[in-house]
């Protein structure tokens, strides 16, 4: 099978955010061999380079290899042509979030700024109207406080009962988890189609799927590859992350009836420890690649997106606005709990929306599955020959 | 007195003679039954020299030249290796084994090497003992 | 001749060989062998105080043969020699015994390093008693220079030379000088304009008193030997004798035809053009198929013809640079062409070129890698669609993958090969070929422009292929090499030259066949060889080869070896030294 | 031109980024401030495709003359005919000038640029600041270098009948290729066909060497050099010394050889190698006991010939000479710059400098290819003997190619590498070895036939840069993606071989700034034409020879040595220098710049 070499895609990936510092890659492979997390048959970055200076479009489909990178900056640090190997994994990150994602909106979002503050703004104006008209705040809001001061958060709701406000929230955080998760889920199988099943030369014994399995699992939770690299403070700062995510995951979807309820437990409640822990952990993380944004400190911080802006705009509001809803609850301020509450799901709802199944965070699920995905890939190989050369060693 | 044998080395100007010198500027040393003659060339080597040098009591006869491709008049050194040839048949003709006739490169920068040859040479001659030149010459 | 009258000097060198050789007794030794007039032996024989003692003794004792035994003659010898001049010998009536690299430096044992030296100093004293008197000879030099070839080697060794105010002839094939270099538009890696390089050059050389161009000439014989060369050239129906002292062959290359490499169909295809064919383009200026389109892709295959075993098997050098410019001028001409560069090996090596390549790549240039030895990529019309009206196919090496490269135009690098009467000039000029018809030098690292005829000299890419630089590096080396023998107004040539005795000589032809450098010719008339001294260096392999010994390698005589091997192996036990000092 | 003309300039910046190179805006006021000259622009973007802009600007400004400058200025060509077009701007009136072509390069150059944009705007320079000549007052010429390339130049000059004196830093002369085991591709040794040059240069009566010296300061002018030498104290009187290293023998101080690039150990008093130019000895003072703590001196008491001078001065001595070869070569890169390739940290990491002398006859081990050890005084030494290693790696392009060391290729490394590998197989034929390159440029005569016989005799050739090295179980392990097969190895070897690049001696641009020549910003000196004068500077009579212009092979060294003698000869045959702009005081330059600008002229 031969591929036709496309001088556009260059034009294309642009549009994703990175320069053409790579067209002057003289392929010495010095930025393979540098990194840490490359294997004998996982090869990059200099083999994606190179499908993207000849613009090879099916193969840059199929690589899987970006979703492995962890953009340690090594490879950036010691190139010999300043090619900046590193930010092409990410623009290609990037750019495969877009092949992956059939609606088309993930390329919109990448390549427009338009359509990315037209979504977010949209949904922002959507739960407030939906909050104002259908959950106005009560007119004798102010009286919904409870014994120990806190407001009693479920009664703030005009002509609607705590139980049902519950539920009305419970329901909207399923749908809306319904909906990212068929998004994201459909972007993985075409993403397992596209590296997995078009590969004509693997085929992947069933018994790989199950062995695989825990693997993804396991760096799900943990992005233990991650670790791998030199820095491991990176590492460290998507652990706390990651395990924030799942926890406010749990507390806020799973567990919501046990979570928002009329009481304000105490501070040693595990419920409030828990939420503290992952409102640090995100807010810890935030705060330091925002300066690293800003100081451009660190080889891998220093390109940003306009996205990855955005995130942390988002996700800080998020938290920010959380912050505030507990501390007006706690402080017993009905009226400013109410507002605030409805800020946040306008900051949160949109940010989900957006990040979740089409930007930024969705290579939190990519890069696993791109672990599972390319164990099979290795299973499913047929052994390649000896090529002669003294035993390497891997 | 034991038995010391005695060669006698043809090397040419370019590289072996210089080769020797510097087997002696670097102090190796080796085998004192050497006594250098100097060519410009090995392919100025003339069978008459050696058979002269057996005549007058050698009992062994090394020639050093510049290894191939070396040789500073292009091919003076094949020219010697094709002559070498014929004399170790002629020698052995006349009695004296062709073991005792030797041809080697030695360039200008193997000082250690030529002291090894000397060395390797001589402990070679003295297993076969001294050349018996008057029963040579009487049988031929 | 006169009765040898021989001085023997045992040098101590301090403490290095009187330390393991005993210097008296080897003195003493020697002292009483025939012809030794004096024996002496003194600390530091090459000290000044050192050499006034062999002068005083050469007039004292009238002394006509002089041994020195102490260093390496390498060091040495010539110092000594000198020492003979002064007093009036002739230098070569001296010799030298090695015993400080050859004896005290390597042996332990004293007596028997002692009894080593004394061997070859008592060798030294029998061939120097053999040793004849020789006279350096020297050639007078023609000043005026020939020069083969008007591309920019032989302008730039033209005008050096001339400019010094020495006559040159410049010998062109064709009608036009400048060559190659005013066949391009630009040169790399500063894209400066080819005519500005060769056109002042041209302009000075035309005028210039002492430069005589020769337009569609061609040399007809060259005869003679270094300094004294005559040659005869054509020149349309006119024929002219010209003398020179020196000649420089700066014939270039020229181009391989690509159409013998069935894969890249050129001569077929109109798309697929050979480099010198886009340089015309270029200094055209416009860039176009063959309907007068301008190309939207345009391919650019390195190596045709160079690093191939069924073609050539040398690197062509320039290739890759060239390519780079190509492709700096065509994203000049054309910002939004695609331009692929099919390469083997990146040879951008020049001064300022790894950075020329660093530059281009930033342009938009795709460069892919082929194997260029095993399968070649093919070139074929487009019958599928989709841009380019040719698909060149190959595997890409970097990727491992088989790719298809849309182009309008494909340009082939060719590579420069030897002229086709390369053989022919060698011929004529005395000079010889490598493997790949290109003349060879004298020694490939130590004397690129010289070769092994003296007064002949090479420069520029008839040696090898090489850019502007390198060829004008050449040229002004050969130059340097003329005018220093025109300068010297003679030139000097081997004295320890092969000699041939005519009433002994056979003429059976042998010394002929085994000399390297044709300095050996047979006298018809006479039915003998006869040596050519000018030509002859002396190596000495017609006297070994000799079946009569009619040939003489003077002061590498018969004689004189033969007495140096009785010396060596004369018996001299310690009794008979012993005696020796008992006497 | 006439003042008629109307002249526009345009100064592209977009191949000039680097931070010293020629200030084009002052370029740029200094032209527009010239008689006849409309409009100047200067950009650091290449032009925007439409070329309407400077078509409405040539026609505004009447510009009948355009001259483009800038470091390639030969890429807008295309674009400024296309711009031409329909102006009054004939295609035949824009001119090119690249700087560097014409031995430009460094913002101390910027002044040298004024006259050739002078020159071009008003077509004449009544100066002649790059045309006039001086009448040459001393035949004697000095080559500054005693390498290869200096005792070339100094033999072609000598032979032709004039003096010349070789000055040489270190005690021999000899360079780098004295240190050579072998030549690539003949595989001639380096020493056989080298010391020849060396004794013929030592020897020859119009040669006057001058070792242990250096330029301290050259006055005068072109043609009238007043050279001062500062001779180093030798301590030794080379007239009296007879080099029987009696004294070396006695010495109790030790350091590591220069000459076996640190592989061995020498004395305080020593002689760089045995066969040395001149061979004699010479105390490195500061590792001499005497000279650093006032006692010792067992050599001067020990020498048979009483040459040494333990308290020799240094001196001065001024030469005075018409010409100057400057042949000061190379440094090798320090590969201790690349920390992730472990050398100075594994003692089997070696530099190819370091394996030349290991394999050679008269290195550290005799030619034996053995390993680096500490011994008990902890000097990295190889053994004398033992095995040798069963696996060897040849790593390219260290320090070059590379824009955080050596931007530019060193030339000679992937062939002095192909000739290494020869080496190995040869005296260890069961040795696997293992080249890693990024480009193999075979480029030479007989080169890529060289490299096709080293392919052949087994030697692994394997496209990729070996990013890091690391020692485990006294193995290296050697990370690299061999991308021709299309996986990564990691490959174990015993010994690894760095091939590093070739790179300006130190004091290159002070000795540049002492000449007055010019230099690129990486310190190689800039020749007069990059094409036709590779061998010229832009000062009169002093030619460049060699590495010291910019990395070259041996034959490519001889070649351009005997050019620059070929220059020095053709002088001295016509008694007259060509003079350059180097040859003028900058305020002169700059005097006579300034009053031909119409403006000043304007002011009182």
């Amino acid at each position: 099978m031969s591929y036709r070499i496309d001088p556009e895609f260059r034009k294309e990936l642009g549009k994703f955010g990175v320069g053409s510092e790579w067209s002057e890659c003289y392929h010495c492979g010095n930025c393979t061999a540098t990194c840490p997390l490359t294997e004998e048959k996982i090869l990059f970055p200099r083999k994606g380079i190179r499908m993207i200076q000849m613009g090879l479009k099916e193969k840059i489909s199929a690589y899987v290899e970006p979703w492995l990178c962890y953009y340690c900056g090594d490879c950036t640090k010691t190139c010999p042509r300043d090619a900046n190997p590193g930010e092409l994994m990410m623009a290609l990150r990037r750019y495969l979030t877009s092949v992956y994602d059939w609606t088309g909106l993930s390329r919109k979002f990448y390549t427009s700024k338009s359509w990315e503050f037209g979504f977010i703004l949209f949904f922002a104006a959507l739960v407030v109207a939906l909050f104002s008209v259908f959950l106005p705040l009560r007119p004798d809001a102010e009286q919904m406080v409870n014994a120990s001061g806190g407001v009693m958060i479920n009664s703030l709701i005009a002509g609607m009962s705590p139980s049902t406000f519950v539920s009305v929230i419970e329901w909207g955080d399923w749908i809306m988890a319904m909906i990212v998760a068929g998004l994201l889920i459909s972007n993985i199988l075409n993403m397992f189609h596209k590296i997995v099943l078009s590969d004509h030369s693997v085929r992947v014994p069933l018994r790989a799927y199950f062995i695989g399995f825990w693997k993804l699992t396991f760096n799900f939770l943990t992005q233990a590859r991650f670790s791998k690299c030199d820095n491991r403070n990176y590492w460290a700062g998507h652990l706390l992350l990651m395990t924030g995510y799942s926890i406010m995951f749990a507390v806020i979807v799973v567990l919501l009836p046990e979570f928002q309820t009329e009481e304000v437990n105490p501070w040693y409640h595990w419920q409030r420890l828990l939420g503290y822990y992952a409102t640090f952990g995100i807010l810890y993380f935030l705060i330091i690649t925002a300066i690293g944004r800003i100081r451009r400190s660190d080889i891998n911080l220093r390109f940003s997106h306009s996205t990855d802006w955005l995130f942390i705009i988002m996700l800080g509001l998020t938290t920010i606005t959380g912050i505030l809803v507990h501390i007006f609850r706690i402080s017993g301020l009905p009226a400013a709990t109410y507002y605030t509450y409805v800020i946040h799901l306008a900051v949160l709802v949109p940010m989900i929306l957006v990040e979740v199944p089409f930007s930024k965070w969705s290579h939190l699920a990519y890069r696993p599955f791109a672990i599972y995905f390319s164990e099979l890939k290795k299973a499913g190989k047929p052994r390649t020959a000896d090529i002669g050369l003294a035993p390497a060693i891997s | 007195m034991e038995y010391q044998p005695t060669i006698v080395s043809f090397l040419c100007n370019w590289c072996s003679y210089t080769g020797a010198d510097l087997a002696g500027t670097s102090r190796t040393k080796y085998a004192p039954n050497i006594r250098i003659v100097r060519v410009m060339c090995s392919g100025r080597v003339d069978p008459t020299f050696v058979m002269k040098a057996f005549r007058e009591g050698a009992d062994g006869v090394l020639i050093c030249g510049c290894h191939p491709g070396d040789c500073h008049y292009h091919e003076g050194n094949y020219k010697c290796l094709r002559r070498y040839h014929l004399i170790r048949k002629y020698i052995e003709q006349m009695g004296i084994s062709p073991e005792r006739l030797r041809l080697e490169w030695i360039s200008a920068s193997e000082g250690k090497q030529f002291a090894e040859l000397a060395d390797e040479m001589t402990a070679d001659l003295l297993k076969l003992g001294p050349v018996n030149i008057k029963n040579v010459l009487e049988e031929v | 001749m006169e009765e040898p009258r021989i001085g023997v000097y045992v040098c101590w060198c301090g403490t290095n060989i009187s330390k393991t050789v005993d210097v008296e007794q080897v003195t003493a030794a020697v002292s009483k062998l025939p012809h030794v007039i004096i024996a002496r032996n003194y600390k530091y024989m090459c000290s000044d105080p050192g050499q006034d003692l062999i002068l005083k003794d050469i007039r004292e004792h009238q002394l006509n043969r002089v041994v020195v035994s102490a260093c390496s003659p390498r060091i040495h010898e010539l110092t000594f020699r000198k020492v003979l001049v002064n007093a009036g010998l002739n230098p070569y009536l001296f010799e030298m015994a090695n015993i400080r690299e050859q004896v005290s430096w390597v042996h332990d044992d004293r007596d028997i390093a002692t009894g080593k030296a004394t061997s070859l100093v008592k060798a030294a004293i029998q061939r120097v008693a053999h040793h004849e008197p020789l006279e350096k000879r020297r050639v007078d030099i023609h000043p005026a220079t020939l020069i083969i070839g008007g591309g920019i080697t032989g302008l730039t060794a033209a005008m050096e030379i001339a400019d010094s105010g020495n006559q040159v002839h410049l010998i062109e094939k064709s009608g036009r000088l400048g060559g190659m270099v005013s066949l391009l538009h630009q040169t790399h890696p500063h894209l400066t304009a080819g005519n500005e390089l060769i056109q002042p050059l041209i302009d000075k050389a035309q005028p210039h008193p002492k430069v005589r161009v020769w337009l569609n000439s061609q040399i007809e014989e060259v005869t003679g030997y270094v300094g004294n060369f005559r040659a005869r050239i054509r020149s349309g129906e006119e024929v002219e004798e010209l003398d020179c002292g020196n000649i420089i062959v700066a014939t270039g290359t020229k181009p391989f035809d690509p159409s013998q490499i069935p894969e890249y169909g050129y001569g077929m295809l109109p798309g697929v053009i050979t480099s010198l064919e886009f340089e015309e383009m270029l200094r055209k200026g416009k860039i176009v198929t063959k309907d007068g389109e301008s190309p939207c892709d345009i391919a650019i295959i390195h190596c045709v013809g160079s690093r191939n075993m069924e073609y050539h098997p040398y690197c062509s050098r320039v290739c890759c640079t060239t390519a780079l410019k190509f492709a700096n001028q065509i994203r000049a001409a054309l910002p939004d062409a695609g331009i692929y560069q099919l390469y083997a090996d990146m040879r951008s090596f020049g001064k300022g070129c790894e950075e020329f390549y660093m530059r281009t790549s930033r342009r938009g240039v795709i460069f892919m890698m082929f194997d260029q030895k095993g399968k070649l990529p093919v070139v074929k019309p487009n019958n599928t669609g989709g841009r380019g009206r040719l698909l060149i196919s190959t595997r890409e090496l970097l990727s491992g993958e088989e790719i298809e490269i849309p182009a309008d135009l494909v340009i082939l690098m060719v590579a420069s090969e030897a002229r086709e009467d390369a053989r022919e000039t060698a011929h004529l000029t005395g000079i010889s070929l490598c493997g790949n018809q290109f003349f060879i030098e004298k020694h490939p690292k130590l004397d690129p422009v010289a070769t092994t005829t003296d007064g002949v000299f090479i420069a520029g890419s008839c040696q090898g292929p090489k850019d502007i630089a390198d060829s004008v590096s050449q040229a002004r080396a050969a130059a340097a090499r003329v005018l220093a023998s025109i300068l010297c107004g003679s030139v000097e040539v081997e004295v320890t030259t092969a000699v041939v005795n005519d009433k002994v000589c056979c003429g059976c032809q042998t010394c002929i066949s085994v000399c390297p450098y044709h300095a050996i010719h047979f006298d018809e008339e006479k039915r003998v060889s006869e040596v050519n001294e000018i030509l002859c260096k002396g190596c000495g392999t017609c006297g070994s080869a000799c079946p009569t010994g009619a040939i003489h390698a003077r002061h590498f005589t018969d004689d004189q070896i033969l007495s140096q091997i009785e010396g060596l192996l004369s018996p001299i036990t310690l009794k008979a030294m012993e005696m020796a000092m008992e006497d | 031109m006439n003042d008629l003309v109307t002249t526009g300039l345009y100064f592209d910046h977009s191949m000039n980024g680097h931070p010293e190179s020629i200030d084009l805006l002052e370029l740029s006021r200094f032209a527009g401030n010239l008689g006849g000259v409309e409009w100047t622009e200067h950009s650091t973007v290449i032009p925007p495709a439409d070329p309407k802009y400077f078509r409405d600007i040539f026609i505004r400004n009447r510009v009948e003359h355009l001259i483009v400058v800038g470091h390639t200025p030969g890429n807008l060509e295309p674009f400024f005919k296309k711009a031409s077009e329909g102006t009054r701007l004939e295609s035949g009136h824009i001119s090119y000038i690249s700087l560097p072509e014409w031995g430009l390069a460094g913002k101390r150059d910027t002044l040298l640029a004024k006259i050739l944009i002078y020159e071009s705007v008003t077509g004449q320079l009544p100066k002649g600041f790059r045309d006039a000549d001086a009448p040459l007052m001393h035949e004697a010429t000095l080559v500054i270098g005693g390498g290869i390339a200096g005792i070339q130049a100094a033999l072609e000059i000598a032979n032709s009948g004039h003096k010349v004196y070789l000055l040489e830093r270190t005690g021999t002369i000899g360079g780098h290729m004295a240190m050579f085991d072998k030549t690539f591709p003949t595989l001639d040794c380096a020493a056989c066909i080298l010391t020849p040059k060396m004794v013929e240069a030592g020897q020859h009566p119009n040669i006057e060497l001058l070792t242990y010296s250096e330029l301290a300061c050259l006055e005068g002018s072109s043609g009238n050099f007043r050279a001062r030498i500062l001779k180093k104290a030798r301590r030794v009187d080379i007239t009296r010394c007879i080099g029987c290293g009696v004294c070396a023998e006695k010495c109790p101080s030790k350091t590591y050889s220069e000459f076996d690039a640190g592989t061995t150990l020498r004395k305080a008093i020593y002689i760089p190698f045995p066969q040395a130019v001149p061979n004699k000895y010479l105390i490195d003072a500061e590792h001499c006991i005497y000279v650093q703590e006032g006692k010792c001196g067992v050599c001067a008491k020990v020498c048979p010939a009483e040459c040494v001078i333990l308290d020799d001065k240094d001196q001065e001595v001024v030469l005075e000479v018409g010409q100057i070869v400057v042949a000061t070569g190379f440094n090798v890169f320090d590969a201790t710059r690349m920390e992730a390739l472990g050398y100075g940290k594994y003692p089997n990491v070696i530099t190819s400098l370091e394996f030349e002398r290991l394999v050679n006859a008269s290195g550290p081990t005799g030619g034996a290819i053995t390993f680096r050890h500490q011994d008990k005084k902890g000097n990295w030494i190889f053994q004398k003997d033992g095995p040798g290693p069963a696996s060897i790696a040849i790593i390219h392009c260290v320090g070059s190619r590379d824009i955080h060391h050596r931007k530019y290729c060193s030339r000679v490394c992937c062939m002095y590498s192909l000739k290494m590998a020869h080496l190995i197989r040869e005296k260890l034929p069961s040795a696997q070895v293992f080249e890693y390159y990024i480009d193999m440029r075979a480029f030479g005569k007989g080169y890529e036939e060289f490299y096709e016989r080293i392919r052949e005799e087994g030697v692994h050739m394997i496209r990729g840069k070996t990013a890091t090295i690391e020692e485990k179980d006294g193995k290296l392990l050697l990370k690299t993606e061999d991308m021709l097969n299309d996986r990564m190895i990691v490959q174990e070897v015993d010994m690894v071989v760095l091939s590093v690049g070739l790179e300006p001696v130190t004091d290159a641009l002070q000795l540049a700034g002492m000449l007055g020549i010019t230099a690129d910003d990486e310190g190689w000196f800039m020749q007069r034409s990059g094409n036709i004068s590779p061998e010229g500077t832009l000062r009169g009579g002093i030619f460049l020879a060699g590495a010291c212009q910019g990395p070259k092979d041996i034959p490519d060294t001889v070649a351009q040595a005997s050019a620059a003698a070929s220059g020095v000869i053709r002088q001295i045959a016509t008694g007259r220098i060509s003079l350059s702009m180097q040859d003028f005081a900058h305020e002169e330059i700059e005097q006579f710049l300034s009053s031909k600008s119409p403006i000043a002229e304007e002011q009182p």
